[in-house]
């Protein structure tokens, strides 16, 4: 008994010395809130948090790291529950559901062969791809189905997943778990910032669309008799659906395929009928907004592209003001469009729907005469949209701005420094672009008392207009190099970061370097979008916006062709007014700001029909137009009449409802 | 630090008690465990052994100590008298130790039957050597003044086909069996003297 | 030299503590549904195996048998290994916090896997010396990981296939785990 | 409060039965089932031991410092197990050879360390002692049930008690380890076929 009881005792006493040190020496500090988080987490470890379980989002959100909102399946009480804990501000999460981009099952779709294996998608997918011939489709075996830990996910009639959005919770499992990344977290946010890229379904009118509207499901809204989902669809890439419905240069049209067998569908006369069908009701239907943010972000320039970029930012959260030159919103549409092809209160209704969102707006505030970059971040915004854009705005405004005007800090126009204008030059001086003029510029800015000179060309030493006899001491050129970004303080640019370009124009790596200048001179004849960043109290950084499709060079500012938007256009205006908006919204998110790698630009091959078969040839509805009689009275009345409800829904359903290569196809015997 | 106190008190007490409670129990259950063991080990070879026997040799047993270990010696009493002993000894085998319990008429010296308690040999080969009874029998009746050898060392015993080794292994057991007991042999009667069996059977 | 081929050999295939000894089932059930984490579970269980044979060894051989107290086994033991994989997790977290954060999740989950206790009691029932216990500790626990992993692999591709509703999950599991135990029969006959 | 004990009690029979609803306790449910009585052997076991170790830890919950909880769980359930090992060994000692190691393994036997944390350092002592004994009764039940099949298929025997009659050829791939995964793995199966 006695040795027993001693050497347990003993050697109890030895392991518990041992631990109770141990415990002393090992000891890692444990916030005793991780553990009352994880407590009130849900426990599934599906991941949605972007944690590799919810462990270790207990932890992140006590150290900071991960919102308390970050659970997408817990409650608004848990959440509630967990800011108490961490005593953080809440941030409210917008909703976002699963979508699967699969228009076609297999039943419909074109197969390559017939599968009969596994029934799991990531098993089927080892056989060539899979069974269907489009290399994106959804094969259909429910492999997100088993994944989801809400059970919102079924497989439907035409075996394509159903989600529940009721459940769902966009915890993200099934994005992670299909292999062919078609079910993807879907939110207005995430519509408004998408950029079509190869690897999903898109139909050729949509990748035409220089705004990049979601067509296909917009006109199935319509067919379906939906019209409000219709114009929330629109309205995500484009807040000027009823000025746009009747003067857009409809790429869309040219691209459909119904081009093939007869007739283009009337995309745009049906984006007028549901805008015509919005202003009837008297209401704007307006894209629901994400929980408020907190930055605020001053917008120049109140055009098709400056309001559409603060209506979208406004969307996406943000508290967005237009800061408009004139007295008048609305830009080049007032002027370039006569008034029996867009009338004028077509114009005011739809800047009425940007203003009713909650954009505000203030009128005759010049910026470099009124307002500068500078006193706005003084006020307090925390980025600047320059969105000057659509007009040459320094020949339009020659007569209105006194010398030494000057918007964007140290940067001037080529032109007016060789006018022999006023400009204030420093000791350091950068010229960007303007071929030979660009020496006597140079000139100019030595005889002004700049110290360096540099002028920067994109072109490699042979292919410049520059000799070597050419320059003088004290001017430097860099050849194939581009301006990247510049950074100041105030209204003064301190800083400018260069990089150089290769032969096919994309940036080298590593090539990145900071020089000092405070004039920057542009060769161009106006100024490009441009976003300026508050880094902190009073200094700054630019950020440009991320180009479209369509741009050829990309990298730099102040680089040919470089303004997205031009006035050949306005949804090409829309379009820009969008990449800024999702430029900016990259930014703040801290994620890059450029376009998905894989986005489909103008030159890339995407997997396309060449004929279109078993699909029966239906003349498109024509629009009904005003008599010649009641024209003659009154030019000015708008010509178009447009479509009624039942014209509408009969031409919505001539869409083939396109995506990569399926469409739908009708029993023709 | 009072943590740590109070982290090793609840440790150390914990094991104390612990420790102390199963002494108790080992104590109490100490005898019957040693019973049930040598009844379900041995208890089958030694019935074997001390056929017609009238007590249990299991209960009647006695230990004497040979050095720093202590051998057990079971008792069979016939026709009254505490006449034969068994003691098990163990010789090397095929696959490793071979337990062998011999029993040995007092008396007369002479064995009175042999049996394997204990082996690892290879089933249906070597383990023959516990199974076969004509392997034990030749064992039978034989006088403890010679030493056992099997046929192939020059010696008296018919070796298991196949199992030379687990046979000599067994023999040389017996004869371990045999050394021992004539050493303890005076203290072994002297204990049968006055030998008073607990289960004795008229 | 011998001993110690045959030794593990029979440790890891013929004896295979999960397989045939039904040990640490628990857990080859729980952690085995994915690649990652069966690894890790394995190399945690090799690791903890190892260190308790040895440890276990010394308190049997120093403290226990010349006491006489081998009843008392079981309590020590467990307690031994208890306290030891405690020591190596907080000594992990503190030290080496890269390896805790492979293996730590999986060392509470040790304490009652019955492995290594079988395995220590096994050594002891064998009467091992020292390096024998060793090495059998570190066949026994290379023998767990095996299945583990083997089995792990087995469970990915299951889940691909379509198993009707009441067999899922566990129940599955364990006839699969009966097929396993089927084929690792055949290495009975590899040492008679 | 009667109401409650008896609703713990009652939990461990089906709502809650080892190891088909708490899948834990795997291996003895392997290892010991060859034999009905062997099965029962095992279960009384871990009653005992499950019965004894909740009520303990129950009525020292509150004196355990956080940190060494687990440890001392062990060392009351370790005790209690060697009780039962050695009072096995000494009156029922075949019983005790045939389970061999998996006595001192009831130590680790997930369940016991289980109710202790889960339930018993929770709850009261009266709660405690019915939810161990409804969880081990229930685990008893459940090896029970396992084990009629393994013997009856594997040895062709009940208790001991030849059940066909001579011509049977054991299936011995039932009390072998695979008879025994898959076995389990069915019945398993069959249960879940219970569940709604």
């Amino acid at each position: 008994m006695i040795e027993g009881l001693l050497v347990m005792g003993g050697l109890g006493a030895i392991l518990g010395l041992g631990l109770a040190i141990a415990s002393k020496v090992f000891y890692v500090y444990v916030d005793p809130r991780i553990e009352a988080v994880e407590e009130l987490l849900p426990g599934a470890n599906c991941g949605g948090c972007g944690y590799p379980g919810c462990s270790a989002n207990a932890e992140a959100i006590v150290k900071g790291e991960s919102s308390p909102s970050s659970c997408v399946a817990a409650s608004q009480e848990v959440i509630q529950q967990i800011a108490e804990i961490v005593g953080a501000k809440l941030e409210l999460k917008e909703p976002e559901v699963a979508k699967p981009n699969c228009k076609y099952g297999v039943y419909e779709a074109d197969r390559k062969y017939i599968y009969d294996g596994v029934r799991d998608c990531r098993a089927a997918i080892l056989i060539n791809g899979g069974e269907k011939e489009c290399p994106i489709g959804c094969l259909g075996l429910g492999t997100c189905v088993k994944a989801c830990p809400f059970g919102a996910l079924s497989i439907g009639p035409d075996r394509l997943p159903v989600v529940n959005t009721e459940k769902c919770t966009g915890c993200g499992t099934c994005e992670r778990v299909c292999p062919k990344g078609i079910i993807k977290l879907s939110s207005n946010s995430l519509a408004i910032v998408h950029e079509y890229t190869t690897d999903e379904c898109t139909a050729p009118c949509q990748r035409a669309c220089p705004a990049g509207i979601d067509i296909p499901a917009y006109i199935r809204a319509i067919r379906e008799g939906d019209y409000a989902e219709a114009l929330i669809i629109i309205k995500r890439s484009n807040p000027f659906p009823a000025v746009c419905g009747r003067i857009c240069v409809h790429p869309c049209e040219y691209a459909c395929r119904r081009n093939l067998i007869d007739e283009p569908v009337a995309i745009n006369p049906l984006k007028r009928f549901v805008t015509d069908w919005e202003r009837e009701k008297g209401m704007h239907v307006q894209v629901p907004r994400a929980p408020e943010r907190e930055e605020r972000i001053a917008v120049i320039g109140g055009g098709v592209e400056g309001l559409s970029a603060a209506y979208l930012l406004n969307r996406l959260g943000y508290n967005t003001k237009v800061h408009e030159a004139t007295s008048k919103l609305g830009g080049l549409l007032w002027i370039g469009l006569p008034e029996n092809r867009l009338p004028r209160e077509v114009i005011e209704w739809d800047i009425k729907g940007i203003l009713e969102a909650g954009v505000q707006v203030e009128l005759n505030k010049m910026l470099g005469k009124d307002i500068s970059v500078g006193s706005l971040f003084k006020e307090g915004y925390n980025a600047v949209l320059i969105a000057t854009g659509g007009w040459d705005m320094k020949l339009y405004l020659s007569e209105l701005v006194p010398d030494g005007f000057n918007p964007l800090p140290g940067v001037y126009l080529l032109i007016d420094l060789v006018r022999r204008k006023e400009i204030p030059i420093g000791s350091n001086c950068l010229i960007i672009g303007g071929g030979r003029s660009s020496l006597e510029a140079a000139k100019i800015c030595k005889e002004r008392g700049a110290k360096n000179v540099y002028i920067l060309f994109r072109s490699s030493k042979q292919d410049s207009p520059i000799r070597e006899e050419d320059l003088e001491k004290g001017v430097s050129v860099l050849f194939q190099t581009a301006l990247t970004k510049m950074m100041g303080r105030d209204d003064k640019l301190e800083q400018v970061e260069v990089c150089e370009i290769t032969e096919e124009g994309k940036e080298k790596e590593g090539s990145r370097r900071n020089i000092e200048i405070d004039t920057v001179i542009v060769g161009a004849g106006r100024f490009p979008e441009l976003i300026y960043v508050r880094k902190d109290e009073n200094s700054w950084e630019t950020i440009s916006p991320y180009a479209g499709p369509n741009v050829e060079q990309e990298v730099g500012i102040f680089r040919p062709g470089e303004a997205i938007s031009d006035y050949k256009a306005a949804v090409e205006a829309i379009g820009s007014g969008r990449r800024m908006a999702a430029s900016l919204y990259n930014y703040f998110r801290g994620l890059p700001v450029e376009p998905p790698s894989n986005m489909i630009r103008k030159d890339t091959e995407v997997l396309d029909v060449r004929e279109v078969v078993n699909v029966r040839p239906v003349p498109r509805v024509k629009m009904a137009e005003r008599s010649k009689d009641e024209l003659i009275n009154n030019p000015s009345l708008e010509i178009s009449l447009g479509y009624t409800e039942s014209e509408a829904r009969e031409e919505a359903k001539r869409c083939l409802q396109c995506g990569l290569i399926c469409y739908r196809k009708e029993k023709l015997n | 630090m009072r943590d740590i106190l109070k982290l090793f008190l609840a440790v150390t007490i914990f094991s104390a008690v612990s420790g102390g409670l199963l002494s108790l129990v080992r104590s109490s259950t100490r005898a019957r465990i040693e019973y049930q063991q040598l009844k379900f080990v041995k208890g089958p070879t030694l019935k074997e052994i001390m056929k017609g026997c009238q007590n249990d040799p299991i209960t009647d047993r006695f230990k004497i100590k040979v050095g720093k270990k202590e051998e057990t010696i079971f008792v069979g009493i016939f026709n009254g008298q505490p006449r034969a002993i068994a003691l098990e000894a163990f010789g090397k085998g095929f696959h490793g130790p071979i337990g062998v319990l011999v029993g040995i008429d007092v008396k007369t010296n002479k064995i009175i039957g042999i049996g394997v308690t204990t082996h690892s040999e290879t089933p249906g080969v070597g383990a023959r050597v516990k199974t076969d009874p004509t392997f034990r029998a030749q064992f039978k009746g034989l006088p403890i003044t010679q030493t056992f050898k099997v046929k192939a060392d020059g010696g008296q015993i018919d070796a298991i086909t196949g199992a030379t080794i687990s046979s000599r292994g067994v023999c040389n057991a017996v004869n371990n069996a045999i050394a021992l007991y004539k050493k303890l042999r005076p203290e072994i009667l002297k204990r049968l003297k006055n030998f008073k069996s607990k289960t004795l059977r008229s | 030299m011998d001993s110690y081929i045959v030794l593990i050999i029979s440790c890891i295939f013929i004896n295979n503590i999960l397989l045939m000894q039904y040990l640490g089932n628990c857990p080859f059930l729980g952690v085995s549904k994915r690649m990652d984490t069966a690894f890790g579970m394995s190399m945690a269980v090799v690791f903890v195996i190892v260190m308790a044979g040895a440890v276990t060894w010394v308190v049997n051989y120093y403290i226990l048998k010349p006491y006489d107290l081998e009843y008392l086994r079981t309590l020590s033991f467990i307690l031994v290994i208890a306290s030891l994989v405690q020591l190596v997790e907080m000594f992990l977290k503190k030290n080496i916090p890269a390896l805790y954060a492979g293996l730590g999740i999986y060392l509470p989950l040790i304490t009652t896997n019955c492995a290594v206790l079988g395995v220590c009691l096994i050594n002891m029932k064998e009467e091992y010396d020292f390096l024998h216990t060793l090495v059998s500790s570190l066949s026994y626990s290379v023998g767990y990981g095996l299945a583990l992993i083997l089995f792990a692999a087995i469970r990915e591709r299951i889940l691909l296939a379509r198993v009707p509703k009441p067999l899922q999950d566990t129940s599955i599991g364990l006839v699969t785990a009966g097929m396993f135990s089927l084929a690792f029969f055949g290495f009975k006959g590899m040492i008679h | 409060m009667l109401k409650r004990v008896f609703r713990e009690f009652i939990k461990g029979l089906w709502e809650e039965i080892p190891p088909f609803r708490l899948v834990l306790g795997l291996c003895p449910t392997l290892a010991v089932t060859k034999r009905v009585e062997d099965a029962i052997g095992m279960g009384l076991a871990v009653i005992f031991v499950l019965t004894c170790s909740n009520v303990i830890v129950s009525s020292v919950r509150n004196f355990i410092p956080k940190q060494v909880r687990i440890a001392c769980f062990i060392v009351v359930i370790a005790t209690f197990v060697t009780i039962v090992e050695l009072v096995m060994q000494a009156f029922t000692y075949h019983i005790y050879q045939a389970l061999g190691i998996f006595i001192p393994l009831i130590v680790v036997n997930c369940i016991l360390l289980g109710r202790a944390e889960a339930f018993a350092s929770k709850n009261g002592i009266i709660y405690s002692f019915a939810d161990g004994l409804g969880i081990g009764i229930g685990y008893t039940l459940s090896l029970t049930a396992l084990a009629a099949i393994r013997e009856i298929f594997g040895y062709g025997t009940f208790f001991n008690i030849p059940v066909f009659g001579p011509s049977f050829k054991p299936f011995s791939f039932m009390v072998k380890a695979p008879g025994a995964f898959v076995c389990l793995g069915l019945m398993l199966c069959i249960m879940n076929m219970f569940k709604k």
